[in-house]
């Protein structure tokens, strides 16, 4: 192995394809392996009822997971995704509560101005890690680590450890249940925020900017592009991400809660990560996230399905993972 | 070809023209350091202008500062007489000045296209939906990539992945960068460091054709050779000092006595007459098929104990991936590599190097050195098995003493050993790779492009190992793009072409036109 | 509020060994502390209504007694360790007894026995602690609110009757209360026709409690019960409105936080346990108190709950369990 | 012509030797301010009485982040660490009670069985990561997280969620609350494993080629580092020293704990990663890594005894992280 590991210098064109494709290949085999067990042993897993709870459940981790992908490009990552989800949950629910009690006669009222707010706090958490990150060059694990703290301090003072409850149902009844032609709302703001995200990284100079600044920082720096700009704005966008994902979060469970998100940012970095974004930046494929994303969660439905025990569930979580990354690994 | 370089001398820019950039008083300081050291030159348009100095003299920081690449500790650049600020590269490009760095600025993972247009982009759609979102035209991009490779006559894909080019490839696509628009100066950072012959002539042609639409070029080198065919004036550094401005046809020997302070002739040592017997041999090598590398079948060469042998060849030719087959680091799928006349199959390196083989890669990056390591901890790294160590514990004092001795072969300066590599000059970084080599004794050594960016006292003193080395009866194969290098030290010399060797001279019969003919 | 919460009826010993059911009357009805005591409060976290409803009962005590309270959160049930170390700062920190909402049962032992031996008495508050090296008990413990909910379904279901499917969801794998609740509930649901058809652990964040129930809901479309933790409640109930079969499918709670209650009140919830937190968090103060000032009278004090339902529930005074809406819990009280 | 006359490049620039020390100055100046100020703050955080239990809270979470170290050092991270620390406690635990009640008058038989055991989990654990990385080349991030879902999983399934107990009180004596000279002994034992870890990163031949190879992996294959074989060493060092840790915790809980060590992976990462350890690999002092472990224990022992409460503490440790990483920025 190791005599293979030198043999390939850089690797040559015919290596990048297969390995590239033996990425792209692995995750829908694997996809679709688990589809096919999955329907074998859980009678009514492909039904479309349960098919759209996968759906409708994917929604927030992939939300995130995106925001996740446009850090990890750039050669970052960011852990404070999840409390930043707990807080613009716990304020844009204060907001809608105060403005609702203020004027219950005008819920889009209350409703707007909590999604401003929560999408605005989601922006700023990303402002300062991308700051801490470029200004004060701290490594994006630190400075996301300690945001994330200083977040959830934030969160639970705010909320008082209890969850914030009188939102208008309103906000519930559009962004958490609400259908258009029976597709799960939440499911369509996801869907639209892929290829927002997908026309950003492909087709937009910003995008290349991304990929340049993660592929080699100095380099990218040396050939015009400013890299600071561009890594401050990935955080901004992970952080807004975030932000929204929360907001449908709050949506979907009717109260703004503290307690929510704790395992996204490790989830979402995994999202990635098995999608073969690489830790070291410069590379990651939007659909290969969603892939990765839907993967991850339908795992876990499966298994509920198929009634595995907790602890078995454990097992074969982390097992499915390795395997899969040990199928894509180039 | 001399001739021809003195008649443009001759017919050098006017000095009375207005300087296109000139620096007065810039300094770079690190600590107490100064890299540079308030040095004021002009450069005027049409005009080459060469820096030329040791390694660590100051070239490359001073370029880096007039390119917007680093900050001046002092001073200030002047274009067209009138003080500018040139705090980014973009700052700088704005103003017609760009470069090609020593180090690439490549992304690995994007296309040559992707890279040539890198923080130019060509964009698709009307102007005013450009200014809001830049869509990016991928047409546009590779259209413009051709252009600029067929302008420079290079040999290049648009569509390759950078990562899979070899140094001399990523070389030319880092011209084509600076190439893009007609710049109003043109920095050049040992351009031709990993090029051969016929693609630095290219390169020439190029440059005397922006040279004669006014073009202000900087060109720094360390292959003297080039000097007279390309350069108007020189401009020698050291120690971040500026010494003398000179015509560029002033003779070497002067240059070298410029540069180092000291006079020193430059004279190849003679390669020892009396060969042992055969060291290494690979008998129909032939390697496994990859895209882009012209298929190598078939070789055969041998190497005696106190030989060393040439390999030259245009970029791409293969000559680094049969260093390599000789190391083990490409699969063989027919023939053998004999070392001793024991075949070896290697399965790790550690294997090849047990066996009595070293290989110094042409890629100091990315296969040679860990830039975060001390240069310290980098020569040492493989004398650890060779003695270095008592079994697993270190002999601290006796690392010193071989390391101070090595650095000295090829002088490298002992007292910087506990600074990590990332500090030095790309010179220096080149050094410390070299003496890696030399801190164990084997029997056969294959060098990919030892002296790239090397100044010429440190090639001197490195063509000396080298001669040593065979002296102590070590077979040497020796890859490299320097002609003049590989006549002035080699036994025998083997032209490679489209992976196959076309040529073999013997040492009698070196004649620079002949053997470049065979490149073709 | 005005009445007096107390005489409180509780199931409990005196320091003489008699068993039985007592009536608490706290020191504070007659006086305040001889002096302003230092008293250190270790809970697994403040994170959710049930904590900060203890936060809540114990300042208000010690408002009363004029003492002084700092409470810790160890930060979550699996942070055994830290809950541990912190104890060990605040008695470095000079604290003159102990209130301690175990973790877990076991892995105390150690820690106790050396406070005992630095002679800081110790209050075993709520979840219960292996160790015999307390000074007092005073527990609401998890293990009788599941036994308590189980009970509700039973006597609803005896043997014999039709029988019931119900999805039993307690919290995350391996923490010590979920292990209670569960094995009161087994136990509860003893010689009954309700049978679990589906144990399902899952971390009490709203969003994966209610992912578990969806996914519930596929393998059992006609389940009657989903059971489990107040999160869970809260989570469920909008995805069964969403599917229209909040009737058919009945959520049970095994305790009491102001979105259940609310819930509660409003019918949409069949029935929910309740512990009297907040007067058991006074008493758990005031013993400590008497520990401390040589008054305790019962060693073990065990506060009543109840299973209220969308009828009982008028009867229920909020004030008894959760704390005042806007609360913020105080760490650090001084009186 | 001795080298100094030839090479223009000057000895040891000040900047570079400010450069480089601003990273070795800035952990033990924000050491001494944190403890001037808590000092300041609050009374008794000098008293011995509290030091000692610094020091006694700082060997677990220490004991980890050495192991964190070596396996960074080569370019990787472990997140597997905490649910390692789990599985051996719990294991161990096992193994003493069984053996214990087997023969109850010979407690060392117990002593020891579980011991063993306990270090042979912890390095079997560190196998299978160090091959999935090496051999699969699947990324350490992946990996061990991977693991530590199947290691946990296991952990439950072998304790069924409950605590074990039964071991003998010996265990806690000696490892638990045991002193020699007054010296706690899970202090001893960790001193002495700083001082191991130590020698073996600064004096042998393996340390330097654990440096070498985080360095940059191919350069050192080249140089015939066995980098392969050097990194499954690193991770069966770190997995060995996780279950040490997981045994000091079991002495001291006095019980086979499932739920210990949660949050292990990301404090020791921390802990390094504060201390200058680089995630790219090739760079980390040990000294440097057990100062920054008593920072982060400090902070929080410090900001306990100034009665600091829970939601400011997440504040506050957050802030102090990343301004610790903002002085030490190189
Ligand atoms: N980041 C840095 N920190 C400290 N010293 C530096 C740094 N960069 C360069 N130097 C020092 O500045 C001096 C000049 O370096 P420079 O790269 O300009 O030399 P050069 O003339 O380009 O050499 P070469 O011909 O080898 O490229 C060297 O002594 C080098 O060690
Ligand atoms: N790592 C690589 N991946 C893909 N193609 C490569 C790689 N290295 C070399 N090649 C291709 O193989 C051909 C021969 O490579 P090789 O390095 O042997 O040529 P070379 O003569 O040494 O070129 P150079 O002088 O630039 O090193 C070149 O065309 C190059 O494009
Ligand atoms: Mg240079
Ligand atoms: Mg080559």
């Amino acid at each position: 192995m190791s005599a293979a590991q030198t043999n390939t210098d850089r690797p040559r064109p015919a290596m990048l394809w297969l390995s590239e494709n033996r990425q792209i290949l692995a995750l829908p085999v694997m996809f679709v392996v688990a589809l096919l067990v999955f329907a074998a042993a859980a009678p009514n897993f492909l039904s479309t009822d349960n098919l759209t709870n996968v759906a409708r459940q994917s929604v927030y981790l992939l939300i995130v997971a995106l925001g996740q992908l446009i850090v990890m490009i750039t050669g970052g990552l960011d852990l404070s995704v999840g409390s930043n989800v707990s807080l613009t949950s716990v304020v844009s629910a204060m907001v809608m509560a105060t403005v609702f009690a203020g004027n219950p006669d005008a819920p889009w009222l209350a409703l707007w101005s909590g999604l401003v707010a929560g999408m605005a706090i989601g922006i700023a958490v990303g402002l300062v890690n991308g700051l801490g990150v470029t200004l004060l060059r701290i490594h994006p694990f630190m400075m996301t680590l300690g945001m994330s703290s200083i977040v959830f301090g934030l969160t639970l003072f705010i909320s008082g450890g209890v969850p914030i409850y009188g939102i208008p149902p309103l906000h519930g009844e559009i962004f958490g249940f609400g259908r258009i032609f029976g597709l799960p709302i939440p499911a369509i703001v996801a869907l639209f925020l892929v290829v927002l995200a997908y026309a950003t990284l492909q087709w937009t100079r910003f995008g290349r900017h991304l990929y340049a600044t993660g592929g080699n920082n100095r380099a990218a720096a040396l050939s015009g592009v400013r890299t600071d700009r561009v890594t401050v704005v990935a955080y901004m966008m992970c952080g807004l991400l975030a932000a929204l994902s929360g907001l449908l979060l709050t949506a979907r469970l009717g109260t703004g809660e503290a307690n929510i998100g704790g395992t996204l940012p490790l989830e979402s970095i995994a999202a990635c990560v098995i999608s073969g974004v690489s830790l070291a930046g410069g590379r990651g494929r939007t659909l290969m996230v969603v892939l990765g994303t839907l993967l991850i969660v339908l795992v876990q439905n499966g298994l509920n399905l198929m009634q595995v025990g907790a602890y078995a569930q454990f097992v074969a979580t982390g097992a499915i993972l390795i395997f899969a990354m040990a199928l894509a690994r180039n | 070809m001399m001739s021809h370089a003195v008649a443009r001398t001759q017919q050098a820019a006017p000095s009375a023209a207005v300087p296109t950039l000139s620096t007065v008083g810039l300094t770079k300081r690190y600590g107490q350091h100064a890299a540079l050291d308030s040095v004021s030159l002009d450069f005027l348009p049409g005009e080459v202008h060469v820096l030329f100095g040791e390694n660590g003299a100051g070239k490359s920081t001073l370029i880096s500062m007039i390119a917007g690449a680093n900050t001046p500790t002092e001073g200030r650049v002047l274009m067209d007489g009138r003080e500018v600020a040139l705090g980014s590269v973009s700052a700088a490009r704005a103003h017609g000045v760009r470069a090609v760095f020593q180090e690439f600025s490549l992304i690995p993972w994007m296309t040559v296209a992707e890279n040539i247009t890198l923080g130019e982009e060509p964009l698709a759609g009307p102007a005013p939906l450009q200014r809001v979102v830049g869509f990016l035209s991928k047409s546009g991009a590779t259209a413009e990539a051709r252009r600029l490779i067929d302008d420079l006559g290079f040999e290049l894909d648009p569509r390759a992945t950078v990562a899979s080019l070899t140094r001399g490839k990523q070389q030319m696509v880092e011209i084509c960068k600076a190439m893009r628009v007609r710049p109003r100066v043109l920095i050049l950072d040992e351009p031709t460091a990993s090029l051969s012959e016929h693609d630095a002539r290219a390169l020439f042609r190029l440059i005397r054709r922006l040279q004669d639409q006014g073009t202000a070029i900087i060109y720094v080198t360390h292959r003297m050779h080039e000097i007279p065919l390309i350069g108007n004036r020189l401009s020698v550094l050291r120690d971040g000092r500026f010494i003398a401005t000179v015509p560029a046809d002033t003779h070497e020997d002067r240059l070298i006595e410029l540069m180092t302070g000291r006079n020193m002739e430059k004279v190849y040592p003679r390669p020892r007459a009396d060969l042992g017997d055969v060291r290494l041999e690979l008998r129909g090598v032939s390697l496994d098929h990859k895209p882009g590398v012209p298929d190598i079948e078939g070789i055969d060469l041998a190497v005696r104990a106190g030989e060393i042998v040439g390999i030259a060849g245009l970029v791409g030719c293969g000559k680094s991936n049969l260093a390599q087959a000789c190391f083990g680091l490409r699969r063989i799928v027919s023939g053998e590599v004999l070392v001793d006349g024991v075949p070896l199959v290697p399965r790790h390196p550690a294997d090849a190097i047990g066996r009595g083989l070293w290989y110094l890669p042409s890629d100091r990056k990315n296969d040679g050195l860990a830039l975060e390591l001390t240069a310290h901890e980098n020569m040492i790294l493989s004398g650890l098995r060779f003695g270095a160590s008592r079994g697993e514990m270190l002999k601290p004092r006796r690392e010193a003493r071989q390391l101070s001795q090595v650095s000295r072969m090829v002088e490298f300066d002992g007292r910087r050993l506990g600074e990590p590599v990332a500090r030095f000059s790309g010179g220096n970084q080149q050094k410390i790779l070299l003496a890696k080599s030399l801190v164990q004794d084997v029997k056969v050594y294959v060098f990919d492009e030892p002296t790239v960016g090397v100044d010429i006292g440190a090639c001197l003193a490195i063509y000396r190992c080298l001669a040593d080395l065979s002296a102590r009866g070590a077979a040497i194969l020796l890859v490299s793009s320097n002609l003049p290098e590989l006549m002035g030290l080699t036994h025998r010399m083997l032209v490679m072409s489209g992976g196959d060797i076309v040529a073999e001279f013997d040492r009698a019969d070196y004649d620079e036109h002949r053997i470049l003919e065979q490149f073709f | 509020q005005t009445t007096p919460w107390y005489p409180l009826p509780f199931d409990g010993k005196t320091v003489a060994g008699e068993e039985g059911r007592f009536d608490y009357t706290p020191l504070s009805a007659s006086e305040k502390a001889t002096k302003p005591w230092n008293i250190c409060v270790s809970l697994p976290h403040m994170k959710d209504p049930f904590f900060l409803a203890m936060n809540y009962g114990m300042t208000e005590e010690a408002k009363l007694l004029g003492v002084s309270v700092q409470t810790f959160d160890a930060g979550g049930y699996a942070q055994l360790a830290n809950q541990i170390s912190q104890v060990e700062n605040c008695v470095a920190g000079g604290a003159d007894a102990v209130v301690l909402v175990g973790i877990a049962r076991e892995g105390m032992e150690n820690l106790l026995s050396e406070l005992k031996a630095k002679n800081v008495p110790v209050i075993d508050a709520v979840n219960g602690v292996a160790s015999k090296d307390t000074a007092a008990r005073v527990l609401t413990s998890p293990r009788d609110e599941g036994f308590r909910a189980a009970r509700y379904l039973a006597e609803k279901h005896p043997a014999g009757s039709e029988p019931v499917d119900i999805a039993w969801l307690p919290g995350p794998a391996g923490a010590g209360f979920v292990e209670a609740f569960n094995t009161g509930f087994q136990e509860g649901l003893e010689g009954s026709a309700v049978n679990v058809v589906e144990t399902k652990y899952g971390d009490v964040g709203k969003e994966v409690q209610a992912r578990l129930v969806e996914d519930l809901l596929q393998t059992h479309p006609d389940l009657d019960y989903v059971v489990g933790t107040a999160v869970m409640v809260e989570g469920a109930l909008p995805l069964l409105r969403a599917r229209g079969i909040q009737d058919r499918v009945k959520l049970v709670s095994i305790y009491t936080t102001p979105g259940v209650y609310e819930m509660m009140k409003a019918g949409q919830i069949e029935a929910a346990g309740a512990a009297p937190v907040v007067l058991t968090s006074r008493v758990i103060l005031d013993q400590a108190v008497r520990v401390l000032e040589n008054k305790l009278e019962y060693s073990d004090v065990g506060t009543l709950g109840q299973v209220y339902t969308k009828d009982t529930i008028g009867t229920l005074d909020p004030l008894s369990v959760l704390a005042p809406n806007g609360f913020r819990p105080d760490f650090a009280f001084r009186p």
